[in-house]
C-alpha cells in the first residue's frame, strides 16, 4: 500500500489552491445565496486551465488526466466552499457524449460543454420516480425522422442557467422497465419545454421541467434506442465516485472550530474548553479522513481502470451520513446563535452553519438515497439476495 | 394513576384539535413566516376560544384550567406548528399571577392582549437576545441576578431570520425588578420546558402521521414505499421514542401541576428527550419522503425547522444536560466547571 | 392525566422495599453466577406474601391486585438486583393454566406454582424456530387416550430447575401454521425428556431440551387443540408488558455514578468532573424515566382491562435497547478497569457493570426481538401494511 | 498511491490466512481462553514461519518486512482472533531496534523467544496495570516519566480474568531506565494503535461475514433472514464503516512507515474509528444471530469480547478522543482541563 500522491498530483494541488485563492472570491460564494449553486466566472476559468476536460478519458478525447487529479480538485474546491455542482455534470455528460454520442454532438455540444461556455443538467428523475429512476415514463415517441418528447422532470437542478438537459426517456413501455428507456440530450431552448422553479428548505432552487410535444431529431439520442440504462451506469460510475461530494463536511468544522475558539459562554468558558465539544470535533475529523480515504480509494480504482459501484456507494452513504451528524452536532453547540441564517448581519461566519444544517438533509437523498446506497453494498458488497 | 388523557382532557384536545386544524393549516404557518413568525388573526382567533388564559386562574378572568390541560393544548399546538406563542404567553402571564400585585394586566393577558412572554436566557448588559416572540411581545418577563424584571417597551416587529421561521428578537429591557422570588422564576422556565416538549410530541406524531401518509400513496419499485422495512422500522423507532417522550412529558407537566419534589428534573429531562425524539422523527420523516421533503412545497422541512429551533431558543442542549447533571451530582468539584 | 400512584400502591411498594431489605442478601445475588438466575428462598418468601398469586386476575382465582403492583414489584426487584424471570414465568403461567387449562392443571399445578413449591419454564422455541414462534414444529400425536410428543426446544431457560415446561407443539401439519398449535405444560420428569444446558456469553446458562417419545395424558393439554396460538397470545400479551424487564439500567446507572465518584483518573481528576460522563449519565437517567413512564402506563392499560401489545413492544425495544448502550457507555468509562469480571477479587462492586455488558446483548433478541417489535410497532400502532 | 494490497502484501496475507486458517480455528481460541488466553503452540507455529520477527531489522536476523506488511498481518490476525501477542510483541522488538544496543535480545525476540510486550499505561508505584499478554510475556516495555524502562522479570502465569479472554496481568517492573527516547515509545504507542486498527478490520470483516453466512442458511418465516431488508441495511452500514477503517487504518500505517506530519494523528483516529465500526460489526452480528449468537457454541460471542476488549486494554477511549483533541486544538486554557 502506499497513500502518497505522485509528485504531478501534489504540484496540482498546489496549482489549484493558487487558483483558487486568486479566482474563487467571497462575493462570488455569496452570489450563490440566489439559490444557483453556480459561479459562471469560475467555472470558465476552470475550464481555460483544461479542469473540465482533465478528469474526462483521453481515450474519449478528453485531457485523460488522472483521476487523482479530479479527486484533489473536488477536495480543494469543497474546501474552498466552491459549488461543485457544474464541474460535476460537465465532465459527466461530456463523458457520456463521447462514449454514447454521435458526431454531431461530440463535434458541437462536448467542446462547448468542456471550454465552459455551455452547461447542460441531468433530467432522470421524474415526480413519479425518484429513487427507481429506471421506471420513467417520460415518453420518446418516433415521429418520421424526428423524435416526439412528452413528460415531466423532476429534481432538473440548474435547468434555468442550463443549455442543455441529458433526458431519460421512455421509448419502449412493452418491455421490462430497464429495458425500454433512451437518452436524448436536450437544447433547453427547444419549443415545448417549460421550466418551473422548485424551491427547497435550503438555499439551493431546484427545478421542475415540463415536456410538452418536443420535436427533436435523432443527432441529440444518446446512446442506442432502448439502450439507455447502459448509459445510466456510465453516469452513475461517474456521480457516485469521483464527481461526489465527499469533502461536505470540512468547511462546518472550519466553522465550528473558529465558534469554540472565540464564542464566550455564560459562565465565561469557551466550548473549546469543553471535553463535550472537542470530542465532537474530533469525531468529526476522523470522519473526514474516513471519507478522504474512501475518495483516494475511488480515485485509485478509477485510475486503474476498475468499477468502484459498491465503493462509491459506501463513501456517497458515509460522507453525507456523517455530515448531517456534523451539520447537527455544531449547530446544536451554537445554541440559539446558531439559529440566524445567512439574511442576519450578525450571523456567524455568515451563517454558514445554519446553511449547511439546513442543506444536509438532501444529501442523504440525491444521486441515490441511503437506503438505495446500503442495498447496492449489501447486494453487491456482500453477496446478499435481494432484499424483500 | 390515570396515563391516558381523562374526559375532559379529551374534550380540550377535540376542541384546539378543531381550532388549530380550521385556523392553523400549513397555509397561516407558511404566511406567518414570510411575515415575521407570528400571525395576529390566529393570536385573535385563540383569544376569542379562551386559549390565551385558559390557564390562568379565574378570578383574574382566566379559565382555570390545569397546566395538564395546557399540555394537552401545547400538544395540539405543536401538531400544527400554530404561529403563536401560546406557551410563552400562558409562561409568562401565570408567572405574574403567581408573584402577585398585577392581577389587572393578568386580567389582559387572559384575554391575549397585550402578548406576554418570557426571556429564556438571563439579559446581558441590559439586553434579553433570542427572546421568543420578542419581535411582537408587549410584555417581556426576564429574570437578572436581583430578580425578576417586566418590561413594557414596544416591540420592534423585525424579526430575526432564523431556522425556524420564529418571531425572535433581541430585546433592550428595564431593570426594575417586580419580585425576587427566584423559585417562582425558576418554575416558570420549567413550565416552558415540560409545555414545550408536549408541543414537541404533537410535532413529532404529526411529522410521522404525514411521512406513513405519503408512504402508503408513494409508489417506488412497483410497490408502495410504505411496505419497505427500512422505512418501518425508521418509523416506528421514531414512533416509540415520541410516545416515550409523551408520557414523559404529560408525567412532567402532572409533577410542576402538583408540585412534586422531581417536576423540574423532570421538566428538563421531558425536554431534552422529547426534542432529541422529534428531530429524530423529523429527520426520518424527511428522508423517507425523499427530495419532495426537502422541496418549500411539502409541510415536511417546515416541522423540520421548527424542530432544530425550539430548543435551541435556550441554548446548546449540552449545557442543559450539563444542568441537570450539577443539580444531580452537584457541580463539578474544585470549580473546574461551572 | 395523573401520575400519582394510589396510597395502597405506595404503601405496597414500601413493604416491597422492606422485604427486599431483609430478604435479600448480597450471597443469594452472588450465587446467582452458577448461572442460574433464580432465588429459590426469595421465591418461595415472595409467594408466602402471596405476591406470586397476586398479579393473577382475580376473576381466574388469583389475587387480583392491581397491575400497578406487579409494576412496583418488579421495579423495586431489578432497583435490588433480584432476578425476576422465575416471578414472571410463574404469573404468566398461572395465568395461562387458570384461563385455558382443565380442572386437573388448576387443581394440581396452579397451587404449587403459586405456593412456590414448584416451578415452570417456557418452551416455545425450537432450535430453527426462534422469532418465527408459529412455525414450531415439536410434534403432539394423539396415541389413543395418551399424546406422543417428539421433537426438541431451544431458549428453554431455567428447565434444569424446573418442573414443568409450558410447550408449544405442533398438533396438525396440513394447516396454516398459526392454526396447528397447541400447548402441553409437560412434567420435567416424564420419560423421554433430555435437557442439555446451553452455555452462553454471560453468566446465565439456558438449556436446550429434547422430547423422544415422551407420553402424556389429554390432561396436560393447555387451551383447545390447534387452538395454541390463541394461548400463545395470552402469554405475550403478560410477558411484554409488566412481566418484562423495564428496569434493567439501573443498577448498571448506580455502580458507573459510584465508580465516576470514587476513581481516580491517571490526571487526577474524577470521572464525576468530566462533562462527557456528566452527559452520559444524564442521558442514561432520562431514558430510565421514559422506561419508567412506559411501565406505569402499560400496568395502567392492564388495569384498564385494555390490550397493550403495541406499548408493551415499545416498552421492550427501548428498555432493552438503551440498556446496551448504558452498558457500553459506562463500561467503557472504566477502560482497562471495567474488563475485570466478577471473578476478579478486584473487580467494581462485583463485576457488575462488566457482568451487565455481556448480559446485555440478548435484551434485544429475547422475547421479541428489536426488528420484530419494530414490525409490531409499524403495523399494530402506525398502521403500515406489512413489511416486504 | 496504492491504496489495495501490492502484489507482495497479498502473497503475505496469502500465507497468513493459511496459516491463520489452520493453526487458529475457534477451537485454539477457545482452549487458549480457559488457559489463560494465550496459546503455546500457536506462538511457537508463528515463530516457526517468521511471524514473530517478520517487521524487525535483518540485521539482527529479523524479516525486513514493513510496517505495512505487518499491517496486512494483523487484519489476518484480527480476523482469527489469534491468541498470541503478535502486535504488542512486534512493536516492543521494534522499539528495542529503535532504541539500539539490544542486537542480541532482539535477535531472540524475531525467533519468538522470550516474548516481549509493551506496557500501554505507565506505571504507577512500580506496578503497570493491565499488560497486554502480561501473563506470559518475559520482557515488558514500558514508560516512567524519566524514559522507558525494560523489564525482564519472570511472569506469573497468572491471567486477570476479563472480558476478552486476553492474557492480561498487572506487572511490577524495573525501574531501570534504557533510554530516554521519548519519541520513540510514543512512536511504538502509535504503531501498536495503527496494527490494532487494522486488526479490528479483520475481525469486524469476518464478523459479517460470519453474520452474512449464516444469514444465507437460516429460516425464518419461510425465508432465508438474509433476505429481510433491516439486516441488509445493518450489514451495509458495519461493512461500509469497516471498509472505511480499514483504508484509515492501512493510511496511518503507510504513514507511521514513511514517517508523515500527520502519523501520530492518523494512528489515533485509526484505531477509535476501526474499535468502534468493529464494535458497531459484532452488535449487529450479534443480533441477527438471534439467540444463538449469544450462545458460548456460537464464535459472534468471541468476536464480541474481544472487539470489546482491545481497545479498553489502553483506558476509556474518551480519553483518546481527549488526548487528539489536546494535539489538534492545544489543552483547554488555564489548566482548567487535563
Amino acid at each position: 500500500m502506499d497513500f502518497s500522491f505522485p509528485p504531478e498530483a501534489e504540484a496540482f494541488r498546489s496549482e489549484v489552491r493558487d487558483f483558487l485563492a486568486t479566482n474563487l472570491t467571497e462575493e462570488m460564494i455569496e452570489a450563490t445565496h440566489d439559490g444557483t449553486m453556480h459561479i459562471p466566472a469560475l467555472h470558465r476559468a476552470m475550464a481555460e486551465r483544461g479542469w473540465l476536460s482533465g478528469p474526462v478519458p483521453a481515450a474519449l478525447g478528453g485531457g485523460g488526466r488522472s483521476a487523482l487529479e479530479s479527486v484533489i480538485l473536488n477536495e480543494e474546491m469543497q474546501l474552498a466552499r466552491a459549488p461543485i455542482d457544474a464541474m460535476g455534470v460537465t465532465v459527466i455528460v461530456a463523458a457520456i457524449l463521447l462514449e454514447h454520442g454521435d458526431d454531431h454532438l461530440k463535434q458541437h455540444v462536448v467542446p462547448r460543454l468542456l471550454d465552459g461556455s455551455s452547461l447542460a443538467c441531468f433530467g432522470y428523475s421524474e415526480p413519479e420516480f425518484g429513487s427507481d429512476v429506471a421506471a420513467a415514463k417520460t415518453r420518446a415517441e418516433r415521429d418520421g425522422d424526428e423524435w416526439l418528447i412528452n413528460g415531466a422532470k423532476m429534481w432538473t437542478t440548474m435547468a434555468h442557467i442550463a443549455d442543455y438537459v441529458l433526458l431519460l426517456t421512455r421509448t419502449d413501455p412493452d418491455v421490462p422497465k430497464h429495458k425500454g428507456l433512451s437518452f436524448f440530450l436536450v437544447p433547453l431552448n427547444t419549443p415545448g419545454i417549460e421550466i418551473q422553479p422548485v424551491p427547497t428548505m435550503a438555499i439551493e432552487r431546484s427545478n421542475a421541467t415540463f415536456y410538452d410535444d418536443v420535436r427533436l431529431g435523432d443527432e441529440w439520442r444518446v446512446g442506442d434506442v432502448n439502450g439507455g440504462w447502459s448509459v445510466m451506469k456510465t453516469a452513475l460510475k461517474y456521480e457516485r465516485g469521483i464527481a461526489g461530494g465527499q469533502f461536505l463536511s470540512p468547511p462546518v468544522i472550519d466553522a465550528a472550530v473558529d465558534w469554540a475558539q472565540n464564542h464566550t459562554r455564560p459562565d465565561g468558558t469557551k466550548p473549546i474548553e469543553d471535553p463535550t465539544v472537542r470530542e465532537k470535533l474530533i469525531r468529526a475529523l476522523i470522519d473526514v479522513e474516513v471519507c478522504r480515504g474512501f475518495a483516494y480509494h475511488c480515485a485509485d480504482l478509477a485510475n486503474q481502470g476498475v468499477m468502484f459501484g459498491v465503493e462509491g456507494s459506501m463513501t456517497k452513504l458515509f460522507a453525507s451520513e456523517s455530515y448531517k451528524r456534523h451539520c447537527r452536532d455544531f449547530h446544536d453547540m451554537m445554541g440559539a446563535e446558531g439559529l440566524l441564517t445567512h439574511e442576519s448581519a450578525d450571523a456567524h461566519l455568515g451563517g454558514r452553519i445554519e446553511e449547511n444544517l439546513r442543506h444536509s438533509p438532501v444529501t442523504t437523498i440525491y444521486g441515490g438515497t441511503s437506503e438505495i446506497n446500503r442495498n447496492v453494498v449489501a447486494e453487491g458488497h456482500l453477496g446478499m439476495p435481494r432484499a424483500r | 394513576m390515570q396515563t391516558r388523557l381523562t374526559e375532559d382532557e379529551l374534550a380540550v384536545q377535540d376542541a384546539f384539535r378543531t381550532f388549530f386544524a380550521n385556523e392553523s393549516p400549513s397555509t397561516v404557518v407558511r404566511e406567518a413566516e414570510r411575515t415575521g413568525g407570528f400571525s395576529t388573526e390566529l393570536w385573535a382567533g385563540l383569544a376569542t376560544i379562551g386559549g390565551t388564559g385558559m390557564a390562568l386562574p379565574g378570578a383574574v378572568g382566566g379559565g382555570d384550567a390545569t397546566l395538564c390541560d395546557l399540555a394537552v393544548v401545547a400538544d395540539v399546538y405543536g401538531a400544527h406548528l400554530a404561529p403563536v406563542p401560546l406557551i410563552e404567553h400562558a409562561v409568562a402571564a401565570r408567572l405574574l399571577a403567581t408573584i402577585g400585585g398585577h392581577d389587572e394586566l393578568v386580567g389582559e393577558l387572559a384575554n391575549g392582549t397585550p402578548l406576554a412572554t418570557i426571556a429564556l436566557r438571563p439579559p446581558v448588559d441590559g439586553i434579553a437576545r433570542f427572546v421568543p416572540a420578542g419581535a411582537v411581545a408587549d410584555v417581556v418577563l426576564a429574570h437578572v441576578g436581583d430578580g425578576i424584571v417586566l418590561d413594557r417597551s414596544a416591540p420592534s416587529g423585525e424579526t430575526l431570520p432564523n431556522t425556524g421561521g420564529l418571531a425572535l428578537a433581541h430585546r433592550r429591557l428595564t431593570d426594575d425588578v417586580i419580585s425576587v422570588d427566584h423559585a417562582a422564576w425558576n418554575h416558570a422556565l420549567d413550565e416552558w420546558r415540560g409545555l414545550t416538549a408536549a408541543a414537541y410530541v404533537g410535532l413529532g406524531r404529526r411529522v410521522i402521521e404525514m411521512g406513513v401518509e405519503y408512504s402508503r400513496e408513494r409508489v417506488q419499485f412497483g410497490v408502495p414505499i410504505g411496505t419497505f422495512q427500512a422505512l418501518q422500522q425508521g418509523y416506528a423507532d421514531a414512533s416509540t421514542r415520541i410516545e416515550g417522550a409523551h408520557l414523559l412529558a404529560h408525567r412532567a407537566v402532572w409533577a410542576l401541576e402538583t408540585r412534586q419534589p422531581d417536576a423540574s428534573r423532570l421538566a428538563g429531562m421531558a425536554l431534552l428527550f422529547a426534542a432529541e425524539a422529534a428531530r429524530f422523527a423529523t429527520d426520518r420523516s424527511m428522508q423517507y419522503h425523499g427530495g419532495y421533503g426537502f422541496s418549500e412545497e411539502y409541510d415536511v422541512q417546515l416541522y423540520h425547522r421548527r424542530a432544530t429551533a425550539w430548543i435551541l431558543q435556550l441554548g446548546d442542549p449540552s449545557l442543559e444536560y450539563a444542568r441537570l447533571a450539577d443539580g444531580e451530582f452537584g457541580p463539578a468539584v474544585d470549580g473546574r466547571m461551572a
